[in-house]
C-alpha cells in the first residue's frame, strides 16, 4: 500500500523547502539521489544558513566584547542578537539565562561539572541521588556517572516499558528526599519516545531537585516554552536545528545559573582577575570561557529565523504526519520489529527498528548502495538497546525535508535487503 | 562615526577636570566597580542623611567616558532628595540605553547631555553607565544599613 | 620617517594574500578602507577557508564516525583528514595525540579539569604547587586557580622583568619537588615576547612536573615542532590561525592523555556504556564527548593548507619584519611607551603601549573613527598589565596580510588622537 | 558502491554458518572487544600450546563482515605456530587498511581474500578487524602468561 501523498495532513510544501538546502540535489555513488533518513544524527542546513556564515566571515568577523573598533561592535551585536533570537525561540524569560556551549553534550556536562563544585543547597555528596532514565543518550548518562561516582552520590534510574515509554510505577521510591537531581530527556533519540517532563518535573520540584532536561531531539521539532516546561536546566544543540556544528545551547534559571560556581575560566567569564585570585561575571558570561563560537552562534540566529519564518507548529506537524507514514509502512515489513512506540502518539520522529535476520549494519549498508542514509548501530543509546535485548539497530529519522516517498523508498530498500540476504 | 557628537566639549571638560573627585568620609557606603571588559574601576562613596544625598566620592580610573560621566553624577546628585535622584538616574540610564534615539531632556540631565552622542556607541555605554550603576548599588547599601540601624 | 617598503626584508607578496580575504576590501563608516590591526584577537579568513565551509555544509554535511553512509563516511573522512593535517603542521608523533576542542581556553581548561580527578603520578594535592607566570591570558590563569583552589594546591608564578621579559632569577626556587605542573605562554598576547619554553620545560621535566604551553599566539606566527618544543601539553585555537571559530586543539604526549581522565562524558567518548558504569575510548575520541565542530575542523584543515602553501617560515619572516618596522615608527611617536620589548627580538607581533595623556578607549575610538582597527583594554591579561602599573594599554597586532602602509597608517593616526585630545 | 564486492558469498556463507564458534575449554586468555561505534562484541579466548595456537574459540555478536571474519580467522589460524599467525595477522590487517587498493595473498589468507572489497568501506574495515584484534590482544597476553609461569 502506498498511502496518496496527499492525503497526509499536516505536511509542509516540502518541494519549496527542499530547494533550500543545497544537499538534497546531490547525487550519490551510480548517481542516485540522496534520502536522507538521519536528521535526528545530524539535520541538513538551508543555503540561508550558509549565507549567513560566510556573510559574517566575509564581512563582519571580529572578537566580540572585547573590541571597541566597527567590525568589534558588529560582530558583538550579531553575537548578541543570537542570544535574543534563541531566548524568544524558546521562551526564555530573560537573555542572560541563555549560554552558548559547543554542543548539547557540553551544556549537560557544564551542569554535571558544575555540580560538582556547588556548595550550600545545590552540593551534592554522600547519600545524595541523581535520577536518570534507561532512555538516556550516553551524554546524559555518562555526566552523571562521573558525577555521582566521583562524590559518593547514588545514580538512580526510570525503567521502560516494553512499548518503550518511562516506567513511572516506581516514580514515588525513585524520586525522594534524597534526590538532587533529575535529568531527563525530552525526545528520545532512539524510541522516539516524548516524555512527560512537566509531571516529572512537579514531582522532581516537590523533593526540592534539581530539573535537567536533555531536549536535544525537542528543540528541533516541537515548539518549545521553556518557562513553561517546568525544567531549571534546557539542553541542545545547533547541528541538529538546520544551524551549524560547533554550537550548542543551556538555558538555565537564572536563580540556578547564580547558585553554580563557573566552569571552564578564562576569557571573558572573569570580572577581575589578580594572580592571587579572580571574581567571575553574572550569567551567561560566568559559563562562556574564551573566544565563543562566534560565527556558529550567527549561523544558529539564521537557522531560527528560518525555522521560524516557517513555524514550529507546523514542522511538528510535518514530523508527526511523516512519522505515522513511516509508522504505518514499516508495519508492513514482515519480519520489522519497531524499537519504541508503534503509534505517532506522544512520539518525535525517530523510528529504530529490527529486522530479523539481517544485522543493521549491513541493512544500513545495503540502503546506503541505494542512496538512503539511515543510522546503524546503537545511536548512543546502549542502555535502551540493551533494555530491548539487542545491540544494536536501524534508525530512520525525518525533518521537515522529508517526503512521503522518501518513505517509500524506505520501504522498498528493505524490501531489496531481504531480498540481498535471503530472508523471508 | 560622529566623533564630535561622542567627545562633547561639556565631556571633554570633566574628563580633564572632574568635579567632586576623590574620597571623602563620612560615608554610609563604599562600592567598587569594574568594567570587565576593558578594566575601567571606580570606587565611589555615598554619605546619605535622612532622605538626602549629602555626599559622592569617587577615585575612577577609566577612559574619558566613564570619567566625566561620574563627574557629571556628582554634580547632579549630591544635594538631590534619594527619590529624585533616582528618578535622574533612570533618565540618564534610559538615555544611554536608547541606542541613540532619545531626545534627553536638559532640566532634568543638565551636563548630562552630552552623553546622548554615547548612546550610539554600543561599546561606550558601558563607560558611561559604570559610575551611574556604581551609585546605584552605593545607594541601595546605604539606605538599607540606615533602614537597619534605624 | 617613512620607510620604502621595498626596504624591508622579509615582506611577503601581501597584495596577493590580501585578495583572498575579502574583508580587507570592506569599506567601513565614512567610506574608509579597513586597516586591521587586531589579529592578535581574531584573524580575518581568506575565501579558501570560507568557501571550504560552504561546500561541507552543501555537499558532504553528515555527523562524523557514527554512520555507515555515503555523506558519513565523507563528512568522517573531512574530520580526521584535517586531524592529520593539525599533526602534520605542528609536528605531533601521532595524529591519535590531535584532541579538537571548542577554543584554546577549553583546551587549557581540559588540562586542569582532568588533572582535578586524575589520581596516580598525577594527582595533585596539599603541598604541591602549580607555576604559572604573570603574563598569561586569563584563560591560562584562572583554571589554574580553580584548580590550586579546589585541590589546596598553591599557585606560583614567574615574575616580569622591566623590558617585559619572564624573570628567571628564581627559577630554582620555583621549579622545585614540590612542582607538578608548569603552564606557560608560549609568545605573549600583550608584551609580545616570545618565551624560551625549552629551557624551562627542561627544568620542569627534572623536577617532574608536566609542561603546559599555551601556544594561541605561536603557532599563528612561528613554524611549530611540538616533538621538540619539550613541552607534555600544547594549546592553541583556530580563529588566530586564519580558521573559523569554535575550533581549537590541544596537543598531548600520548602516554600523558593516557593517564588523564576523561574531561566531558558522552557521545562518542566511551568503549561502552552500561547504566552501572561506562568505559572510555582512546584518545583523541575519550576526550572529544559529543558532535564535535566538524564544519569547523574542516575550516581549519584548509587554514592550515592555506598557511602551510605560503610556508609558515615565511608567515614568521613577515610578521619579524611588520614588528620591527612598526616598533621603530612606534617610538617616533612622542609621549608612547611601548609594554614588552621594544626590539625585535624574541618578540611576537602584537605591541601593547600607552599614550600620555589620552586613555586607551579613547585613543582606539578616534583610530576607529580612521578605520583603523585595534584593541583598547586589558586583552585578558590583567595581571600582566599591572605588573606594568597600568589598568589597560592600547595594542597593534599584525598578520601576513598586514602592510607597512597600514603600520603608517596606524602612526598618523596616533598623531591625529594627539591632536585631538590636545596632548602634546 | 560495490555491493557485490563487499557481499562475497564466501562472507555470507561464513556469517550463515561460522566455524569454530563458541567458548571452549581450555584456554590461556579470553578477550572481550567492542566496536563503540556500532556495539558490536566479540568475547574470544586463545589456547597456546608450546609455539603453537591450538585452539581459537568465541562468541561474537556483530554484523555480517564481524561475524564472518572471525570465522575466517579462526579457519586460518587454528593449528598454526604463533610466528606464522602473526604473520598472517599482519598480512589481514594490511590488506584491510589498505583502502582496497592492496592485492590479497591468496595462499597466505585464503578464505580471508574475500574481504578485499570490504577494504573499500572505511566504516567496514573496523567489522572486518574486530575479531583479529581481540586475537592478536588475547594471544598476547596468552604468551606473556606462559612465559611468566615457565
Ligand atoms: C595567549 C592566549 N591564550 C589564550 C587565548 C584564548 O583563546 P580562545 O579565546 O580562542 O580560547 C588567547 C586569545 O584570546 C591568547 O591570546
Ligand atoms: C537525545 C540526545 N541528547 C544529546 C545529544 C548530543 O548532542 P551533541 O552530540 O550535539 O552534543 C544527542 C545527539 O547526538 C541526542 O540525540
Amino acid at each position: 500500500m502506498t498511502v496518496e501523498t496527499t492525503a497526509l495532513q499536516g505536511l509542509l510544501d516540502v518541494e519549496r523547502i527542499r530547494a533550500d538546502f543545497p544537499i538534497l540535489a546531490r547525487r550519490l555513488d551510480g548517481d542516485r539521489p540522496l534520502v536522507y533518513l538521519d536528521s535526528a544524527n545530524t539535520s541538513h542546513k538551508p543555503q540561508q544558513v550558509i549565507d549567513a556564515l560566510s556573510e559574517h566571515y566575509a564581512m563582519h568577523n571580529a572578537n566580540v566584547a572585547r573590541a571597541v573598533h566597527q567590525l568589534g561592535a558588529e560582530a558583538t551585536a550579531a553575537f548578541e542578537e543570537s542570544r535574543d533570537k534563541v531566548a524568544a525561540f524558546i521562551g526564555a524569560p530573560s537573555r542572560d539565562e541563555v549560554i552558548f556551549t559547543k554542543n548539547a553534550s557540553e551544556a549537560l556536562n557544564l551542569v554535571a561539572n558544575t555540580l560538582a563544585w556547588a556548595r550550600g543547597a545545590l552540593e551534592i555528596g554522600d547519600g545524595d541521588e541523581v535520577v536518570i532514565t534507561e532512555m538516556e543518550h550516553h551524554s546524559n548518562i555518562v555526566p552523571w556517572q562521573l558525577l555521582t561516582e566521583r562524590k559518593g552520590a547514588t545514580l538512580r534510574w526510570f525503567g521502560l516499558t516494553d512499548e518503550g515509554r518511562l516506567d513511572l510505577s516506581n516514580i514515588d521510591e525513585l524520586i525522594n528526599e534524597r534526590t538532587k537531581v533529575v535529568s531527563l530527556t525530552w525526545v528520545s533519540n532512539m524510541l522516539g519516545t516524548i516524555n512527560p517532563i512537566a509531571e516529572i518535573a512537579r514531582r522532581a520540584h516537590d523533593v526540592g531537585a534539581l530539573v535537567v532536561v536533555d531536549a536535544s531531539q525537542a528543540v528541533p521539532q516541537l515548539p518549545v516554552d521553556v518557562a513553561a516546561l517546568g525544567a531549571d536546566l534546557v539542553a541542545f544543540t545547533g547541528h541538529k536545528l538546520v544551524g551549524p556544528t560547533g554550537i550548542g545551547v543551556l538555558w538555565g534559571r537564572s536563580e540556578v545559573l547564580e547558585a553554580l560556581p563557573p566552569f571552564l575560566g578564562g576569557g571573558e567569564m572573569i570580572e577581575t582577575v589578580t594572580m592571587a585570585r579572580s571574581t567571575y561575571a553574572q550569567a551567561p558570561h560566568k559559563f562562556e570561557a574564551g573566544t565563543p563560537p562566534i560565527a556558529q552562534a550567527v549561523g544558529l540566529g539564521a537557522a531560527i529565523d528560518y525555522l521560524s519564518a516557517i513555524g514550529m507548529a507546523k514542522v511538528a506537524a510535518h514530523e508527526q504526519a511523516i512519522t505515522a507514514y513511516a509508522l504505518t509502512r514499516l508495519r508492513e515489513v514482515g519480519g520489522l520489529t519497531i524499537l519504541g512506540p508503534a503509534e505517532a502518539v506522544d512520539r518525535g520522529g525517530a523510528i529504530s527498528f529490527e529486522l530479523e535476520g539481517v544485522h543493521p549494519h549491513d541493512v544500513s549498508q545495503i540502503l546506503d548502495s541505494l542512496g538512503i542514509a539511515v543510522r546503524a548501530g546503537h545511536h548512543c543509546a546502549k542502555p535502551a538497546h540493551h533494555r530491548f535485548g539487542v545491540q544494536s539497530s536501524t534508525r530512520a529519522s525525518f525533518y521537515l525535508y522529508t517526503t512521503p516517498a522518501e518513505v517509500d523508498a524506505l520501504i522498498e530498500g528493505l524490501d531489496q535487503t531481504k531480498r540481498f540476504f535471503k530472508v523471508a | 562615526m560622529d566623533l564630535q557628537a561622542l567627545y562633547q566639549e561639556i565631556i571633554l571638560d570633566h574628563y580633564k577636570s572632574p568635579h567632586h573627585a576623590g574620597l571623602r568620609e563620612p560615608f554610609d557606603a563604599e562600592v567598587h566597580h569594574v568594567n570587565p571588559t576593558c578594566g575601567d574601576e571606580v570606587t565611589l562613596r555615598v554619605h546619605v542623611e535622612g532622605d538626602l544625598v549629602s555626599d559622592i566620592s569617587y577615585d575612577a580610573e577609566g577612559c574619558s567616558i566613564s570619567q566625566a560621566s561620574t563627574s557629571v553624577l556628582a554634580d547632579l546628585l549630591i544635594g538631590k532628595r534619594i527619590e529624585d535622584a533616582n528618578g535622574i538616574h533612570q533618565k540618564f540610564v534610559e538615555l544611554m540605553q536608547g541606542r541613540g534615539k532619545i531626545e534627553p531632556d536638559e532640566d532634568v540631565l543638565e551636563d548630562g547631555i552630552a552623553f546622548a552622542g554615547a548612546a550610539k556607541f554600543p561599546a561606550r555605554v558601558k563607560c558611561a553607565l559604570l559610575g551611574w550603576m556604581a551609585w546605584k548599588d552605593a545607594t541601595a547599601q546605604a539606605v538599607t544599613s540606615a533602614e537597619a540601624t534605624r
